[in-house]
């Protein structure tokens, strides 16, 4: 047909309306579920000693999420977020990346923390808001953030980091510095008017930045398909904005590798945004505040369990020689109990001193917030009962 | 009669309401079949259906530009934002939209059926966004009605009067008390008149003037200030946006004396409003300075939480330095 | 390829990246720029009494946006802005809908309701802020609104109307009322994340709304090829969203008339959202205060005069014997007289009473607005020479 | 020196900024090679390159959003918002993103290098939504600075002072001045302080307290005042957030009398903080209760603009019913 001289668009003459299945996004998958490789294909260049890490840091979060749930439980901590399920999607990535390549997540990417080294004493150190935590004490347990680790600092509200990550990348580019950003976000955030702004600006900007969106199936209780969204989900959006998109199994640690290298490559050597789409389910509640079985079946949950990415990961490792069952539970083990002397250790640790409250809020506390401080330490002195952890710190020795 | 909770409450008024008009519909983030995450939606989907009571797509400002939309049409739209903390996304929507949608319209349109809950306050160990209280990011706007209850008996009636008022309202639900407060409240439907404050305990020395779970801080501190043989008159705003001007300025014409206190940070809360005005309509009978007991200007602490809350002890001491000036 | 038993995805093992070219749209287009029929199409079926006045609306809108810009420089409003060169787009839409269809606008679709009736004295009186605009002068000029003819009134803020009027439609469908909403809006606002919200919760909603994109190459002087959006324009993200969409020459009043046609009947038979792309083309700049010379040549405005919407279809109704160049003429001239005649008209009726300051602020004034009102009024009549207007009518004879 | 208007002073402040680090970007709606709406990033694209001077796609909380990931990179992000009424969708990322982002991370990152520019105000037939002055809605909010210059030689040296400053700053420009007020302004850098007020003018009878446009009906008020024998001193307040205390005390210890005066409504503007804070601060020096001076609480009207406008008769008056208490 003919073309349109102005905007270069082909003519048609017929109304024809199209639809989502005009652009229907396959899944890329290597390792299947039963953990060999689909035939005729070979696993990405993973070396032994990087899967190796992989598995390990695929095992710690796991004992990690599964002891701090019960801790929970326990009432030793307030609140947990796992990222039971969704190993894979977040430690595959983070293998792909370089140490300095920014990462900005939403709250369930523990799993790319571990790998970039934050130590379970500093896991615990947030957890339990002590005086060692690098985010002093502020904020809920898992908003965990390490400028050393290039890990932006994790925030409550949804999709904020998104075009966050737009505007990082953007000084990544100008600084010729080599390196991108990365952003975890769920299909659930993927709603939000930042994201829509992100992608765009993204796009118009040509930014080193990697979208991935960890797409669970749920947020918190709304199922993603048909609630959250009618179409084919989160990547036909990344072509709509021009830009450079994949869907891969979120389950499966080499699609995930893979498809992050390469999008590195796009985005590093050639300045291409790329959005990446892996597909996962959420294993456990939202959180600790949240109990699934108030909208989704076990046998639902039941049936993602074949697909688990550590289960699967773990068969290939076997397969291949690079462990063996005995070492995978010695190492199980001797992971469990380093979490658990942290632990123990980390809830002893005191809260952080009460002149911190107002410290970091400028770069320097102005005039009416020492005042305020002041005050507040005069009435905790006034009150030592009412306030008997601060107090007796405070005449202990107030620093 | 009935014992219930401020949920239980909230949950009643929704239920009553769209018993009472089918044009009335029931939406947030998970607020659905699951109920919300606080449950207060719980059971409206069962008794009305997946088209009056649903889950949104995670997305504030598509809530309430959604939700002013269907108040456009004519249809009541109560909207439920998750948190207080999450309302600033859909900021846009309601300060520059549904507050000015009448004025600018001339009459022509209106946006009068649009009711927004948001559960809001501190003290849940819920860290900076989980905890703020942010009334007063939207009190400098004109066209919008705010309404915080501090118990299920006020919770009830005033959703009723929020839902029906032909203007548009910000409900704000204490989420401390969500199950902490339980109270007497009739399970007929009733109302309570929007925009008075309501006199909550009689006194003579200091007028306190709290809203929503603070008001639970005054009326403790008038106990410990009763101790101390101070007599406080305890004033629940009830309304923040237009506010009863003149039940406070009356009590202060009586005790000379004015507490204002606050879950927010200090700086430009509603209580610098409550401030501001009393000092000019009661100038000549104040005898010591309106006081502010609020939050510290800082984002809300999770690991200080116990020191950074107004708690009832900062109010007493304000009473009693408001006393000995 | 194998199918993925959760998302019924297809697998694919390899990995691809996929672009902006994974999805080209093209577009319909029925009137040639020469005024004549695509060989083999039918013109839709619109008849002579509709042609006319789909004509008659054009040549309107023409005059009245000329003679504005014209009363802008003036100095006889404050304020203008036109739509010259995307009649065919409010119009052509707005003649393929019912009179109790609810139009949203963003501020260019006064053709849209001149279509409706709104009479020339009506535009007038909005334009000059006069006690008889139904909008009591409150807004700029161009605001317009009218409950009557189910044209909300405008506002500034751009994309805000998007989602309100998938908000609308859902008042409409659950009314089962048989009517739609259409809401139009630029390639600009298309980037807000209004536009985000709004699209996916129609998709997820299925609400009888008509999404009507106006690209016309321009938000003020930012060009939309690769500076507001990177992709193919703004039509695969209806796509994305799984909603049906089409791609229509904007400039073609029956290409855009016949896709609303079928639009409407998606959305109101089937509750199907619809999202319309128009591509069309800012003849003039963005708005009085606006000087295009600034950001795009002569040439490429120039270049788009071929294209013309008004000239295309007159054209076409000229080779079709529906008009005759006399008539055209002597019709032109009339209403080219009665806009001059309303103009002078609408400019001598005074401003809206000073009482009508604090009037719908709520349903009805609140004591302390009543109290401002009688302090401002009380000053008022202190310093009448400072606010003679007010002042003259204050003391003629308050209400 | 050079005669420069406002417009020429923040462009001359944007060209140093510039100049002096190559990490200072500056972008928003239409900023790019076209210079602006009102033309003040005009220049930057030709001296700088599109890379640091640059259009924005139309998304206001795209703007901040990409702003603050930018500036937590180590770069200075100096962000446009086309009209101070279009900042609500960037609210967010302002309120509960930028202001937060150290506290929440225990100073591991910030977005100190963040400004955000915008025009406010109105005066200039407007109506409803390019007239707005937000800066009561910001100034609840612990974290960020706030900054309104009155004339091209405080807008350049706070501007140069906000870019490096290390907090967000939102620096909001009295549009209705752009072109308005001309004055000698150095060609080279200079900085003013942040946070700390401007006697503009001494008097001993009544103190009045102002910030950006408004000051200069301060001032006219101030004159017609001095005719009738009252000695007014003015204070432009310069940075909203955080404000000066000192300043503005010292002076009421002098007068005993303060009237504050501001654009926007009434009702929980940033002048019901002055007032709130200096009752209690000056509680005993006070011969007559702290009046306020302000726009009324209604959107902002087009055809009374006249009417609705803040003028320095209504400050006159203001400072006469002070007098005459
Ligand atoms: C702006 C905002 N709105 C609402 C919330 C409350 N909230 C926290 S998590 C969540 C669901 C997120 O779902 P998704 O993005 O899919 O991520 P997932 O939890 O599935 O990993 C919601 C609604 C929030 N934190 N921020
Ligand atoms: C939220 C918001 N941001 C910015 C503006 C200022 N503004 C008015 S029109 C416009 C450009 C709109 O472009 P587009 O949507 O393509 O519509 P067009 O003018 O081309 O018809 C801008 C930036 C506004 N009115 N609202
Ligand atoms: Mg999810
Ligand atoms: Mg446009």
């Amino acid at each position: 047909m003919a073309k349109d001289t102005k905007h270069q668009l082909e003519i048609v003459t017929k109304p024809a309306f199209l639809d989502a299945s005009a652009l229907k996004i396959p899944m890329l998958q290597i390792l299947k579920e039963d953990g060999t490789l689909h035939k005729g294909v070979k696993a990405p260049d993973m070396d032994k000693n990087l899967a190796l890490k992989v598995f390990d840091t695929m095992q710690f979060i796991r004992i990690l999420d599964e002891r701090m749930i019960a801790a929970q439980r326990q009432g030793r901590i307030s609140f947990y977020l796992s990222s039971l399920g969704e190993e894979a999607a977040s430690i595959g990535s983070a293998a792909a990346l370089q140490a300095d390549d920014m990462i900005m997540g939403q709250y369930r990417e523990q799993g790319a923390l571990a790998f970039r080294g934050f130590t379970v004493e500093q896991f615990m150190d947030q957890l339990f808001s002590n005086e060692r935590d690098l985010g002093k004490g502020r904020q809920m347990p898992v908003h965990y953030g390490c400028k050393d680790l290039n890990f932006m600092t994790i925030a409550s509200p949804l999709a904020t980091q998104i075009p966050q990550a737009t505007g990082y990348a953007y000084g990544q580019k100008m600084d010729k510095s080599g390196t991108c950003t990365i952003c975890y976000f769920g299909e659930g955030a993927a709603s939000e008017g930042d994201f829509h702004a992100a992608l765009n600006m993204a796009a118009v900007y040509k930014v080193p930045v990697i979208f991935f969106c960890r797409n669970n199936g749920y947020a918190i209780s709304t199922p993603s398909q048909g609630e959250q969204y009618a179409g084919d989900g989160i990547a036909p959006r990344g072509v709509a904005y021009g830009m450079k998109t994949i869907r891969v199994d979120g389950n499966d640690i080499f699609a995930v590798y893979q498809a992050t290298q390469l999008a590195r490559k796009l985005a590093v050597e050639e300045n291409e945004p790329v959005l990446i789409e892996g597909m996962s389910y959420r294993m456990a509640g939202h959180s600790t505040s949240d109990d699934p079985t108030g909208y989704r079946t076990r046998e639902e949950e039941d049936s993602w369990r074949a697909k688990d990415p550590v289960a699967r990961f773990q068969k290939w490792l076997l397969a291949k020689g690079w462990i063996n069952e005995d070492d995978a539970q010695a190492n199980y083990d001797e992971k469990k109990a380093a979490v658990l002397a942290a632990l123990k250790e980390a809830e002893k640790v005191p809260a952080p001193h009460i002149d911190e409250l107002i410290e970091d809020v400028y770069d320097t506390p102005p005039k009416h917030l020492k005042q305020q401080l002041e005050e507040l330490k005069a009435h905790i002195r006034k009150y030592p009962d009412a306030y008997p952890k601060t107090a007796s710190r405070l005449n202990g020795g107030d620093k | 009669m009935a014992k219930m909770n401020l949920l239980q409450a909230i949950n009643s008024a929704l239920e009553i309401a769209m018993t009472k008009s089918d044009k009335v519909y029931s939406f947030g983030e998970d607020t659905g079949s699951f109920g919300g995450v606080f449950r207060a939606t719980s059971g409206l989907t069962e008794k009305f259906g997946k088209h009056r009571n649903f889950n949104t797509p995670l997305v504030e400002q598509g809530i309430l530009g959604f939700a002013n939309g269907l108040a456009s049409q004519g249809s009541y739209a109560v909207a439920e934002i998750q948190f207080g903390d999450y309302i600033f996304p859909a900021f846009d929507q309601i300060v520059n939209e549904s507050a000015k949608f009448r004025y600018r319209s001339g009459n022509e349109f209106d946006v009068g059926g649009l009711t927004i809950r948001t559960p809001y306050g501190g003290g849940i160990a819920g860290g900076h966004y989980h905890s703020q209280s942010p009334e007063a990011y939207f009190a400098h706007t004109p066209g919008l009605k705010i309404v915080m209850p501090r118990n299920p008996y006020m919770a009830k009636g005033l959703l009723l009067s929020s839902i029906f008022d032909p203007n548009p309202v910000l409900f704000m639900e204490p989420k401390r008390l969500y199950r902490a407060s339980v109270g007497e409240v009739p399970e007929e439907e009733y109302t309570l008149e929007l925009g008075k404050a309501d006199v909550v305990r009689e006194g003579s020395d200091v007028t306190i003037v709290a809203w929503g779970a603070q008001v639970e801080m005054a009326e403790k501190a008038a106990d410990k200030a009763a101790e101390a043989g101070i007599s406080c008159e305890v004033i629940d705003l009830v309304s923040i946006l237009p506010w009863d001007v003149e039940t406070v300025a009356k009590s202060v014409f009586k005790t000379g004396r004015l507490v204002v206190t606050q879950e927010a940070p200090l700086t430009n809360g509603f209580a610098s409003e409550v401030a501001a005005t009393i000092q000019q309509e009661c100038f000549l009978y104040l005898e010591s300075p309106i006081m502010r007991v609020c939050g510290l200007d800082t984002p809300y602490p999770l690991c200080h939480e116990k020191e950074y809350f107004v708690d009832h002890l900062k109010v007493y001491e304000a009473v009693h330095a408001s006393m000995n000036y």
